[in-house]
């Protein structure tokens, strides 16, 4: 019984953070796998969004679900002009240059909020029925952790319709595998590109609303967690959502697990995993054979 | 006559300059105010500009010039060159600043080999001052608190078992040693030691925060740095029913650092913590200051114990001033500092004329609900605690 | 088939590729400006000091990244071996005088280099980016876990490195025996470095960079190649870290950081990569820029160093060095193909 | 009988279901000028992959000069005078057409593990690159950049850089794709120059360029080969204009 209380809370608390791990990283994955553009400004639009949120909610008393839909919209329309304007002008050039950009891009955002705002931590007050512990019958809980496990697999449910059902979707999976072809069976990448492009990041600041309680929220986000949110991109495979959704998963529960049972081996662990998984399948575990 | 008038031009040139470098002190100052530490450099500035504007009769007639430095990060590397050109490039009269302990260490050779007078105002790791001998700390060290929080646990609150979270890097290490010490000294018992990440990003504390619900400690002693580690630990340890299940969460100040103590609202309240300073300390110094704070920088804004090292730290430079009637002499400087007392807003201080570390007073405090603000409650006090680590000669401590 | 005749050097193409490696008029002017430096700006050498390591280091990047085509985040690895090489001989007693400590610091790095790149340089991409993250990201805790013999997050400080030939002390406050020593390391790596492109190796590393496919069907040992590209410039960044622990007395993790792989990488791509020259001219705009706009507005150089970064990404593809070349041509001069 | 050139024996490979090359039986033999034939898809790119070594067999074996050369990898089978030209131009853009060549030299004579002395100094491989593009009357481009060249001339580059490395096979995916007729010649004319023990495999849909060429015809069909004999035995062949030429003939 004591056994399988650990092993439920373990895999609640995993299940929670990966699930914020996945909302970040979907769109990064999707972005990236699509556009073949490494996008290192995307913990920055996951920022930007959070602040939205977390700012609407304290200066115009918004809710927390109509801030998190402001905090979409804001985001993925802030992307989309800077995917038309910027972002397009650097499909051609080399991934170095893309990095470049991006870090750059990343840099501004960091030093405008830090002028704007602040440079502390903004604070995000869960509403008080998602504060404190949930009885699961067999155990009690945080309620923000499996209020989090639920809006994910809604998400992830949400997301795979989309990509299975609907045209748009139908149009990037074809993308993703062979962009050419694609293109010569006359989809509009350009419009693709821009609309993936800010739902990516709409998700982002969704994700960054959303995990601030426990990933916090300040200038700083914007690079501090990218190393997580890759790790993700490339264990899952590049422009796969289930793929991402499983690796998010994976890197969640595992690392909640060794922090919980190994902690003094710090975030070692993971970096050795993740070093073996791309070395037995480089392309990701649920990524498509390279070409 | 011609020859007269441009001599006596010189000499009048002459004398203007040497008045005006009796008149000028230059203080150069290092902080990270940019990256993850950009927040705490803004308070630190903020106490040591509060303490120049409140007290600008007691500068005068001198002229106190801050010559301000980022240095980024605490990767040592930026606040070497920092202060290696602030002393060189800038010929600065004395140092300040310091964030990090790391940056202190690495400065460490510069500051000896510059001799200046080196005023720490937050970096903790105990055995700094012992690295050059130049070095003052007017901040605190990790074994004040922690120190004190060990006997009080066993003492005031009764605790048999305690485990101890901390985040995995030296002021972590030195806070977790200070209070086993003393708590087991005190007949306590630490169950279990959890390193909780390293000092960067803030982890999710859920599995670490799970794992010492498991043990059912009497007490979770949890040092992280000040910040949104902070907060992210009252947050986990409210969302994980800890307080239900009968385990007390204390620690040093840094996990109810003003700053953030509001933003945490109720799940803050039973948060028992041992500290030099908080804002709601009753004391004439520090009901001014506050004032003062919220005057200078917003009603919303609040000091803490790191505006109070910039603060206090900033009154030991004027003092210093003062008594050396701004020639600044780093022997005499010292001197001057040795013994030196003062009222701060933490209660009455002093330096430690053999470690040049700071001696306060540590109060223990419990968060409560105060008219619909989290208020940190005094429920003890100990007078002038020194740090016991350098008191007691132990481990990096002792002298070599 | 006729055999090969003689005459054919003669030819315009076979004298531009015989004439490739040699040095042209404005190479010496950046080693002028250096030393000169060390004259006109004493109060700097410090700073100079850090400027000349992040050149060596970015020289490094360049090997790999400007000519073998090895995208990878994870450079810093070999800078913090080197470092740390040299930190824990030194603060142990085991090992204190320079010039050796360095070489040790190279042999430690290119080992580590020739170990990884076995390992890590099957892959590309995204994939090997990661792995290069994740391999350094390992490296730093295992630094961090070691604290006994690494110092942990505190580093170690106050190293006792001897004085350079027995005679030149490392002083702390005036760096002028460390500015001198590392410009002179900077030149001995840099001729290197520069024989090493214009080799055939060399030349077959930047076949590599252009079609890897086709390097394989010319018959070259394209992974084997790699590998001993990666391990040498890996020596190189050793080099680097080995001697920005003795320049600063000091080795802590962020010899090893993310920080650092990241800024090198954006210094050099700044620069110009696969132009020799582009991890000088980077190294000093971004450090001089950082430095200088940090004194005078410390809460917001980072917006203006942004703002550069994007600006040269979206309108010089190739860093400054790459206008400065366009500019050139542009103006009718005629260019040696670098 | 002397052990042909180089022999496949039941070569296989499979991607998935997908079966590429169906048991394969092929014969090069020395100074062979060699066609093979087939409709699109048919596994003639990934035959020649097979034989170069750029992926592995599923079963069966490879031979050269009757040694088995199955396991040995891709650098190595290069050296044992296996050369080819790509479909796709697959060359260093960014590079003169004289590095070019001189990369694929100097890898032949072993000069480019060498890290010293500069690469322009090799005049023995500098002047026999020279010599070659001259034989491909390439010398008027050899300082341009690939990416200055048009598309036909850089097939001559391939060429160059395949004949660089003095194979003894020589296999050519579509080598006249997209030259100019007028200049196609060239690179017959550049193979008819090679000495005669050489063999050619050459893989083209230009059936006056194939019929031009080849004392042998192999025609793939599905992964399997369809039908093998001479120009004219090929050309009767009612099976094979049904299957293929036939087909050709509606295009």
């Amino acid at each position: 019984m004591i056994f399988g209380i650990d092993i439920a809370s373990m895999l609640l608390g995993g299940v929670a953070a990966g699930m914020v791990l996945f909302i970040v990283s979907v769109g990064l994955s999707v972005t990236m796998g699509l556009m073949g553009f490494v996008n290192l400004a995307h913990g920055g639009f996951a920022m930007l969004g959070g602040y939205a949120i977390a700012l609407a909610m304290k200066h115009w008393g918004l809710g927390f679900v109509p801030a998190l839909v402001f905090g979409f919209v804001v985001t993925a329309a802030a992307s989309a002009m800077l995917e038309r304007l910027l972002y397009a002008r650097l499909y051609r050039a080399s991934e170095l240059d893309q990095v470049l950009f991006t870090i750059g891009l990343v840099f501004m955002m960091i030093a405008s909020v830090t002028l704007l705002i602040g440079p502390e931590n903004q604070p995000l007050a869960l509403p008080t029925m998602l504060q404190g512990q949930i009885n699961l019958g067999i155990t009690q809980y945080r309620t923000y952790s499996v209020v989090l496990i639920v809006v994910g697999i809604v998400i992830v449910g949400g997301l795979w319709l989309g990509f299975e059902r609907t045209q748009i979707g139908a149009q990037i999976r074809a993308a993703v595998d062979n962009r050419r072809m694609a293109e010569s069976l006359g989809i509009n990448i350009a419009r693709l590109f821009t609309i993936t492009f800010a739902f990516g990041s709409g998700m982002a600041a969704l994700g960054g609303g959303l995990g601030a309680e426990f990933l916090g929220l300040d200038p700083q986000y914007a690079l501090k967690y990218l190393v997580y949110f890759l790790i993700v991109v490339a264990v899952g495979g590049l422009g796969r959502v289930t793929g991402v959704f499983y690796a998010a998963l994976l890197i969640g529960v595992l690392d909640f697990v060794l922090k919980k049972y190994v902690p003094q081996g710090g975030t070692a662990f993971i970096y050795a995993l993740t070093i073996l998984l791309l070395l037995w399948r480089p392309q990701g575990l649920f990524g498509a054979k390279a070409t | 006559m011609m020859k007269r008038i441009v001599a006596a031009a010189v000499a009048a040139l002459a004398m203007t300059t040497s008045w005006a470098q009796a008149q000028e002190v230059k203080v150069g100052v290092n902080l990270p105010y940019t990256g993850i530490g950009a927040e705490f450099a803004q308070l630190v500035d903020r106490g040591m500009e509060l303490y120049l504007k409140l007290n600008a009769d007691k500068v005068r007639p001198y002229k106190i010039t801050l010559i301000k430095r980022d240095v980024k990060d605490p990767g040592g590397a930026n606040a070497k060159i920092a202060v290696q050109e602030l002393l060189t490039q800038d010929n600065v009269d004395i140092l300040a600043g310091w964030i990090y302990s790391p940056n202190a260490i690495a400065s460490a050779p510069i500051v000896t080999a510059g001799k200046k007078l080196a005023v720490i105002m937050n970096a903790g790791t105990a055995q700094i001052t012992n690295m050059s001998p130049y070095y003052v700390r007017t901040s605190f060290s990790m074994w004040h608190a922690g120190y004190a929080l060990g006997e009080a646990a066993a003492k005031l609150l009764n605790a048999k078992t305690a485990v101890v979270g901390y985040t995995d890097f030296p002021p972590g290490k030195d806070s977790l040693a200070a209070f086993k010490r003393s708590f087991e000294g005190t007949g306590g018992k630490v169950i279990d030691e959890i390193p909780m990440g390293g000092a960067g990003a803030v982890p999710d504390f859920t599995p670490f925060f799970q794992r010492a619900k498991d043990k059912k400690p009497d007490v979770f002693f949890v040092f992280v740095p000040a910040g949104d580690h902070a907060a992210a630990v009252v947050k986990t340890y409210a969302a994980l029913g800890m307080r239900d299940a009968g385990i007390k969460l204390i620690g040093p100040g840094d996990i109810t650092q003003d700053t953030k103590l509001q933003a945490m609202g109720a799940a803050a309240v039973g948060l028992i913590t041992m500290h030099h300073y908080h804002a709601d300390l009753d004391n004439p110094e520090n009901k001014r200051f506050v004032e003062a704070w919220k005057k200078e920088y917003g009603a919303t804004a609040t000091p803490d114990f790191m505006a109070v090292g910039g603060y206090d730290g900033m009154a030991a430079i004027v003092h210093v001033v003062q008594t050396l009637k701004g020639k600044i002499g780093t022997e005499q400087a010292l001197e001057a500092l040795k013994g030196w007392k003062f009222a701060s807003p933490r209660g009455p201080i002093s330096i430690d004329p053999v470690t040049r570390d700071i001696v306060m007073n540590e109060y223990l405090s419990e968060a409560v609900m105060k008219d619909g603000r989290v208020f940190q409650k005094v429920i003890g006090k100990i007078d002038g605690v020194k740090d016991a680590c350098k008191e007691q000669k132990i481990g990096p401590c002792a002298p070599k | 088939m006729t055999p090969p005749q003689a005459g054919w050097a003669d030819h315009p193409a076979a004298r531009a590729l015989a004439s490739r490696h040699r040095v042209r008029m404005w190479e010496p002017i950046p080693w002028v400006l250096a030393l000169a430096f060390y004259f006109v700006f004493p109060k700097y050498l410090g700073f100079g000091t850090e400027l000349l390591v992040t050149i060596l280091f970015a020289l490094s990047l360049d090997l790999v990244l400007g000519y073998a085509g090895i995208v990878t985040l994870g450079q810093a690895a070999f800078f913090g071996a080197g470092a740390y090489t040299v930190g824990m001989l030194a603060k142990h007693g085991i090992w204190k005088e320079p010039i050796t400590g360095l070489i040790l610091a190279a042999v430690v790095a290119a080992a580590v280099g020739l170990g990884s790149g076995l390992v890590l340089l099957r892959t590309h991409g995204l994939t090997l980016l990661m792995l290069t993250l994740c391999t350094m990201a390992l490296l730093e805790e295992a630094a961090n876990l070691a604290h006994d013999y690494t110092g942990g997050f505190d580093g170690l400080d106050s190293l006792p490195i001897a004085p350079l030939f027995g005679a030149f002390e490392f002083n702390p406050l005036y760096p002028k025996t460390q500015y001198l020593y590392v410009l002179t390391v900077l030149f001995v790596c840099f001729l290197f470095v520069r024989t090493l492109v214009y080799s055939p190796f060399g030349q077959s590393l930047t076949g590599i960079r252009e079609n890897m496919l086709r390097m394989h069907a010319v018959g070259a040992p394209v992974r084997r190649r790699l590998v001993l590209c990666y391990a040498l410039s890996a020596a190189i960044a050793g080099v680097a870290g080995g001697i920005w622990a003795q320049a600063n007395a000091y080795v802590n993790l962020g010899t090893l950081g993310l920080d650092r792989a990241a800024t090198v990488l954006i210094i050099l791509v700044l620069g110009g990569y696969s132009r020799l020259y582009g991890a000088f001219i980077g190294a000093v705009a971004y450090m001089v820029l950082s430095h200088f706009l940090s004194k005078i507005y410390p809460t917001a150089w980072q917006l203006g160093l942004g703002l550069l970064l994007v600006v040269i990404a979206l309108f010089a593809r190739n860093g400054i060095l790459g206008i400065a070349e366009a500019a050139v041509r542009r103006l009718g001069t005629r260019q040696a193909t670098l | 009988m002397t052990a042909p050139l180089l022999e496949t024996r039941a070569l296989c490979r499979n991607f998935g279901a997908l079966a590429a090359a169906r048991d394969i039986d092929f014969r090069l033999e020395p100074g062979a000028r060699h066609a093979l034939i087939g409709p699109n898809g048919a596994g003639k790119t990934t035959f020649v992959n097979l034989l170069t070594g750029v992926i592995q067999p599923t079963s069966g074996s490879i031979l050269m000069k009757g040694r088995d050369i199955t396991d040995v990898v891709q650098a190595a089978r290069v050296k044992l005078g296996i050369a080819r030209t790509f479909q796709i131009n697959r060359l260093f853009r960014r590079l003169s057409v004289l590095e070019n060549v001189c990369i694929a030299v100097a890898e032949r004579v072993g000069a480019a593990p060498s890290m010293f002395r500069p690469a322009g100094m090799r005049r023995d491989v500098v002047e026999e690159s020279m010599h070659l593009l001259d034989t491909l009357k390439l010398t008027a481009d050899a300082t341009h950049r690939i990416s200055e060249l048009p598309y036909g001339r850089q097939r001559l580059v391939e060429l160059a850089i395949a004949l660089g490395l003095k194979p003894e096979v020589l296999l050519l995916d579509e080598p006249a794709a997209g030259v100019p007729s007028a200049e196609s010649h060239i690179i017959l004319d550049a193979i008819d120059g090679l000495p005669r023990n050489i063999g050619v495999l050459i893989i083209d849909h230009d059936m006056d360029l194939v019929f031009r060429f080849a004392e042998r015809i192999t025609v793939m069909v599905s992964g399997a080969v369809f039908a093998s004999g001479s120009p004219g035995e090929i050309g009767a062949d009612a099976a094979v204009r049904a299957v293929y030429l036939g087909r050709a003939g509606h295009d």
